[in-house]
């Protein structure tokens, strides 16, 4: 039955040995009236083979990135990722293991984990990084929670241009823990720093932001300055192969989320979240971290460390509640970004910069008009021709085989009608121009 | 190769770490190239500053592929062997549903796409948030939690919305068993509750007479696990569920120990208010190295006017939809729907095995820990020695006492047997406790085999005490130091402490 | 877990075999349900003899994914490291081919099906025809011998058949260097032809004198291979290919070495007639432990019309089909078309590097076997030490002579410093050797480590050399006694020999 | 360039050391003339993104298996396999090892190679069998071949039941080899065995034939007494599960297909030969062999046997010329028997005679008829209701969605206008019956 290997004269022996009859006796702690008189109404077993071909038919429901060309992002990517990846991080013994609380028994994933934090403080330019959180939504909301400790301040000033649902997480986690989370405004593609006023305990900037645009980051760090205020960035980790680090401008806490590097879209999870800081907040921050160190023959050794700060010791003193986090993709990411290198990194983001400008020149082309005029990277928000509106424009690509970009007016209403599209390394020259003749035709 | 120290053609060769391996120039894959003439950066990024250092490890895809295998070669997993850490629930890890989540149909989706172009996506969390429901013995379920720890955090959100819903607004604490997981204290504590213990009794059990003294008209929950951290069924619950809803309080079960329940009992009819699961432990998914898992929470009617946007939800004309209109709604934990993945792989697991499937799990569970209690209560002190639910905690405290030999002692000692050990030093209201978790997909022989290693240890420690003091033996590295750890804060190359 | 006498958490616990692990009544998978009622067996097969025994083992799926693991964990491959074997061309296996190889527009698809409904399968074969020509040099080539081998066997029936279609019966013998790989000897005799071998002259090369002295009316082919097993250009290729022509015969490349030659030169302009490819060295195909390979074979315009069937071809409709009209092909050497898979994996490797990187491979894999006689021809004597090809034959014959160390005890000492051994003993016309071919993908660093162990065995023979015979000491066995093994000849479980 | 790891400045470091300035000098020793003047003409590199949408684009040009419902068979068969198997194939240290020439390094697949020796034994009810060959045709030419030489007779009795393309490749290995290979004529389903007469080599029967139908093996073993032959048996693994094996009728060899033990169809390859004899025949079986011994530790250890058979070392007079053979698919075979377990095999086997069955009752409702009353396994010879012809029925049932039966006129002029259609535990009822409704519907 399912994967238990017991037959019937095992368990007559394990009985025995337990000294009960049956496996119902085991069963007498729990109080007649709560055990199940029926059994749960759930659908009858499957074989292997039916479950395949019934999450197939399921699956087949769904348009994909292979089906159509996706020119949608807003916060989940179609990123290359090499077939090695997934190879490695399949192997039984990454996969199958637990959090490495024995250090003997997971040397591999301890030092993955190690290598993973030198990726990330590398990329960010901070000095230390942990082990990875749930997502950049979480990162983002734990980092201003930290910043709030730290500063003994309970107000964050988040960037209006910050991806709406990290915002909305934030706000979620902040109602709980009675933090005020104020915007700060937008103009021209960019965020409009506070000037002086309320001391906060951080200001949160995502560079690029959710428009794709690139922020000031010499202004942000001033601003933040200003206010006595942590500078907390939300960084996209393909487009640090090309940008200046947040680390040099003196950013306290970079996080960030970590899809594009060697993850699955899928459907938006699970995904990668990073948190990168100086390192006198090693103490301060949330997540495991992996330190190295020797044995008792002197060899090179990781383990987990700095594990005061963690709720299975420090419980409700704990700076998080983080068990489980996402060593797994952190694994990918790191593959990923060993099998690029510092050029295929590179090359990566050119082609992703190049694309969306080669994809702006054709919507352009064809009558869409840059809602702004900022430098941008991978994403850009655009005003398409015609009256058609964004949604209903998406609605009629997909029927032509795109996966049209994200409708602004979803989430802004001073963005009414901006249309957010996103080319990246994955997009083909045939795929761009079908997309523009589309839009052409669709709104004519 | 470099450590020619031990060198060993298939063994415990050390490996570098991966900066020591860069060479300068090297490369890897190739990415796609870009679709039009890749003139300047500068001319497509007018004022912004450019990065001029990217010091990342510059290897071939030979290289990466040989320090992954070598790093996998240096690592446990239930592939290889036993795994018995207690309530981590570390069983086997089905590759059917590996297989499913690879599909691109699910692996390649945008969570943004319209439902109508994902109605399969949707039906599947649709039908498992049913199934979860089900098995909770509950109204509704949502996956948008990354992980227990985060399904908790979502409760108590959730908790403190409906307590303020009904303008009741000095609900401060939280009630919580000294035996509980850190995450438990620690989730209230995020959420802004004050944490108030509840001591066991003598049985293992929470003390309802000191749950009676606790619990009042500040108590926003109470947060049991049941079966408890000590495998022990909680048989009062009824009783301590309508205490705490007497006195305006919610019930919250943390649902990592479900294995022991799944078709056997449901948290709902206990009278717990909402629960979170461990997809990662109880539904089968992977655990790799940490994660990624699933928290998915369950919540009776009260609580469920309070889930996070956006509900998967099916309309009159057999659509199914994402609901974003939720007045009551706490808002939002996760940047998308959770990690559906794994929902996928959680719905694969429910529907290979099926109700009864599911009971066999929970009843193979609970007999191989009674096996494991049964076999070693000569050996090891079994503080609460009676029938016990889907592990066991054993102590080591006789073995200090005598010979000092302690937990972590036995644990090591264990590795030389080629086990993993259980989980050592929790639950804390046991003295060097050894916490047992055999699951249901472990065999007779190698929990036979397992038992017997730890009953050896056990005469070991009296004959040759200083042997099991100094294991492990066999292991790629012995005993890390960890004070030299923390002090070094070695976290990444290229770092002072390298 | 059986082995305690060397306990070891992640390295060489021994596994036992599968049927030591059954348990009765134990299941594993469970496979697809009749889709009807089933009855007694007997009814749907009256009269047949029905098996009242199948004793296999009975397992759970998790028993089995250990089994494996453990094992993988008990075997070396390029994965975990250099793999020097001369003459098997162990380069890295691209996993992207791994991964289009699987693809179920390919993995699933019926030989049988009616070519216009594969028409991807059909163009996929043909062009990787037109490629394969194209290195060789020659006018057409099949996928369907399934391993180097297999090719030699069909391109001899072929020669066969070419000589009987001109009347000339006579031919009935195969010119074979003594330095050849066994192969080429076997697949001869296979073919009913009798062997005569051709020596070797001082410079490793044929012996031109005697290959003339050799050839004459009776001559149905020479089969060369080159560059040779000493890892040498057979330089009067040209006029070799003439003579043998000359007197009516034809001859063969054993393509096995085409590593070496990749863009840099090609056996139809050197006058061969008819060549076989192993994809599985030259083409990066994973050799899997064994196989499977692909043994495609090229040939000039005289052999094209023996070639087997079917032959893929493109109509004057643009269509690709199988043509099984062939007049004087010799007919079918595999069930159906060869192993197609590895044809996928081989067009894969050739459009990922396209005609420059192929030459490049040729250039590294030449540029790294130099570099190894560079740095080892001080330790050890390189018979022929000049210019040499994708591999260089040193040799151990001076430590033999001067401290007993043979050739295999240096193979095995190079275990303890983590490498896999060269080829030994062949070919066989050096004494001691060690024939080492390091390929393209693998870095200087890797060569210069594996040269500094076999430098370091070289003086280790000299100062201890009972450690070097006593070798390897890190592995999980020693030496296993192989004449004992065919005494027992214990093949199987449950035979006399167990 | 590709997957060479080498610098410029490695590159110049190693030609330094060779004493040569450029990698063009190393290749001095072919002559001028024979060295490539220009590039091959390839088509140019691509890189692996474009490389593996290129191939999906011509793969999605195929049907298959998952397209189609599969009613064909004749020697590569739809067989579920479950996705333990290629999650275990797949290990690195599997895929990449080589022929295990070095014990020490390849314990664990010489292991396997005695495991899938064992089961291949326990299966046909052999006393041994080697580590596999090609496949089911070069096995069975290769066994006919080893008689000959046991036997000192050049003639073959061959069934015409045998699988078509088998016996061609028998042929053309005989044709080389000077051998005569005579077939045994069939009449209702199996072989009319040859009643004393000229001595022969062997008699070669296939169970079940080509035809789908269970053969009379007694009659055969008797047929190969009174000839004084080797019995040679080609057997499905899979209908060994039920039958009475090939060994205990006394057959000297057994070889067969093993693809439906874990291997894809693969449109035909690689393939998976196995080959099992008695044990007085081992030093004159083909292939390799791996024998268990001990080390000099007195471990248990594994290691290639018999090796003196061997080309490599016995050259022109080792008794094959094979040398790698299919070892990752013996490995895939033995992962795939593992998991099922006899029970499993035996309910595989089951479902295939049950969907057969069922396949042809829902045929010959709508006019079908069997073409033979014999017992058959899991194919069977139908002739279609109507006019249409087999093959013209088949391109009109791809149309629909269905892989239609083989064409038993394109091999046998006597059975023209039969079909050969199989079923096995991976057609679904629905698939069996939206068979025959199309056949109604066309044949009408
Ligand atoms: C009892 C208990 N509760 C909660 C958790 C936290 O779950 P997660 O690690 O998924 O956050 C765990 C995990 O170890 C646990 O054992
Ligand atoms: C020179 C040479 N020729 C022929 C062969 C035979 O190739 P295969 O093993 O593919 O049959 C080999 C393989 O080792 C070889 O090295």
């Amino acid at each position: 039955m399912g994967f238990i290997p017991h037959t019937d004269r095992e368990r007559a022996e394990m009985l025995a040995a337990i000294g009960v009859d049956s496996i119902d006796d085991l069963f007498e702690p729990i109080p007649e009236p709560l055990r199940m008189a029926r059994p749960l109404a759930l659908p009858a077993a499957l074989d292997e083979r039916a479950l395949l071909r019934h999450l197939e038919r399921l699956a087949s429901d769904n348009v994909t990135m292979d089906t159509h060309a996706c020119f949608l992002g807003a916060g989940v990517y179609d990123h290359f990722v090499p077939a090695v990846v997934d190879a490695l991080i399949s192997r039984g013994e990454f996969l199958t293991s637990y959090t490495p609380y024995q250090p003997e028994m997971s040397q591999g994933m301890l030092q993955a984990i190690y290598e993973f934090q030198s990726l990330v403080a590398t990329l960010t330019g901070m000095e230390i990084a942990n082990a990875s959180m749930y997502d950049a939504a979480t990162a983002m909301a734990e980092a201003c929670l930290m910043a709030c400790e730290v500063k003994g301040s309970r107000v964050i000033g988040v960037s209006r241009l910050v991806h709406p649902h990290y915002r909305h997480v934030l706000r979620t986690y902040a109602e709980s823990s009675g933090v005020e989370v104020r915007e700060l405004a937008h103009a021209e593609g960019a965020t409009q720093m506070p000037d002086g006023g309320a001391p906060l305990a951080a200001v949160v900037v995502q560079n690029p932001n959710f428009l794709g645009c690139i922020e000031d980051l010499s202004a942000a760090r001033e601003a933040s300055l200003a206010s006595g205020s942590m500078l907390i960035v939300v960084a996209d980790p393909i487009a640090l192969a090309l940008l200046r680090p947040p680390g040099d401008y003196g950013a306290d806490v970079v996080v960030g989320e970590g899809q594009g590097l060697g993850c699955s879209p899928g459907f938006g999870g699970p995904m990668l979240g990073f948190f990168a800081t100086r390192r006198e907040l090693a103490r301060r921050m949330p997540g495991r971290i992996v330190g190295a160190t020797t044995d008792l023959d002197g060899r090179r050794a990781y383990t987990m460390t700095l594990r005061t700060r963690e709720q299975d010791i420090r419980r409700e003193k704990a700076t998080s509640n983080i068990c489980t986090n996402e060593a797994l993709l952190a694994l990918a990411a790191s593959v990923h970004l060993a099998v690029l290198g510092p050029q295929g990194l590179r090359e990566v983001a050119a082609a992703c910069l190049r694309n969306a400008h080669s994809m702006v020149d054709a919507l352009t082309q064809v009558g869409a008009r840059r809602a702004f005029e900022r430098p941008f990277f991978r994403e850009v928000a655009v005003r398409p021709p015609g009256r058609l509106g964004v949604a209903e424009l998406n609605r009629r690509l997909l029927q032509r085989g795109f996966l049209g970009g994200y409708d602004l007016g979803s989430a802004y209403d001073e963005l009414d009608g901006c249309w957010l599209v996103c080319a990246t390394e994955n997009r083909t020259r045939e795929e761009i121009d079908g997309l523009a003749q589309a839009v052409a035709e669709l709104t004519r | 190769m470099s450590d020619s120290s031990a060198p060993q053609a298939t063994g415990h060769r050390s490996e570098p770490v991966l900066i020591e391996k860069s060479v300068r120039g090297r490369r890897g894959v190739r990415p796609p190239s870009p679709q039009g003439p890749l003139g300047p950066l500068e001319e497509m990024l007018p004022g912004v500053e450019l990065r001029t250092d990217l010091p990342l490890p510059e290897l071939s895809e030979l290289d990466v592929v040989r320090h992954y295998t070598a790093l996998s070669r240096r690592n446990y997993g239930i592939d290889a062997g036993f795994y018995p850490l207690g309530s981590c629930t570390m069983k086997y890890n089905p590759r059917a549903n590996e297989c499913a989540a690879r599909s691109p149909g699910w692996a390649r989706l945008h969570p943004l796409t319209p439902p109508a172009a994902v109605q399969g996506a949707l039906q599947l969390m649709y039908e498992l948030n049913c199934f979860l429901a089900e098995v909770a013995g509950m109204a509704a379920a949502t996956i948008q939690p990354a992980a227990g720890a985060h399904g908790e955090t979502l409760s108590l959100m959730m908790v403190r919305a409906y307590h303020r819903s009904r303008g009741d607004m000095e609900r401060t604490s939280v009630l919580i068993p000294d035996s509980a997981h850190g995450t438990n204290p620690a989730s209230a504590a995020l959420c802004g509750f004050q944490v108030r213990p509840i001591t066991s009794d003598a049985d293992g059990l929470s003390d309802t007479r000191h749950l009676r003294e606790l619990v009042g008209a500040d108590t926003a929950a109470v947060m049991l696990t049941n079966p408890n951290t000590l495998g022990l069924f909680e048989s009062r619950i009824a009783e301590i569920c309508a205490v705490v809803h007497d006195a305006g309080g919610l019930v919250y079960c943390d649902g990592a120990n479900m294995n022991a329940l799944l078709g056997v009992a449901r948290p709902g009819e206990m009278g717990f208010d909402v629960m979170h699961f461990n997809l990662h432990k109880t539904f089968g998914t992977p655990h790799g190295g940490g994660g990624p898992g699933c928290g998915a929470i369950a919540v009776g009617s009260v609580l469920e006017p309070f889930l996070p946007v956006p509900v998967v939800v099916r309309r009159g004309n057999a659509l199914y939809d994402l609901c974003h209109d939720r007045p009551l709604s706490v808002g939002r934990v996760h940047s998308f729907y959770g990690a559906f993945l794994n929902a996928v792989r959680g719905y694969a697991y429910i529907r290979s095995l099926g109700p009864d499937g599911l009971r066999e799990v929970a009843r193979h569970a609970v007999l191989n820990a009674n096996y494991v209690r049964a076999r070693i209560g000569g050996a090891y002190e079994i503080p609460h020695n009676r029938l016990c639910m889907h592990e066991v905690v054993a102590s080591a405290s006789r073995l200090k006492r005598r010979f000092g030999v302690r937990a972590m002692d036995v644990s090591k000692r264990l590795m030389d047997h080629g086990f993993h050990p259980p989980t050592n030093y929790f639950p804390l209201i046991v003295s060097e406790a050894l916490m047992i978790e055999p699951t249901e997909t472990e065999s007779k022989q190698t929990i036979d085999a397992f038992c017997d290693a730890l009953i050896a240890i056990a005469a070991e420690a009296e004959t040759d005490p200083e042997v099991v003091r100094g294991a492990p033996y066999s292991t790629p590295v012995r005993r890390p130091d960890e004070t030299a750890a923390v002090k070094r804060l070695d976290v990444r190359w290229g770092s002072s402490g390298q």
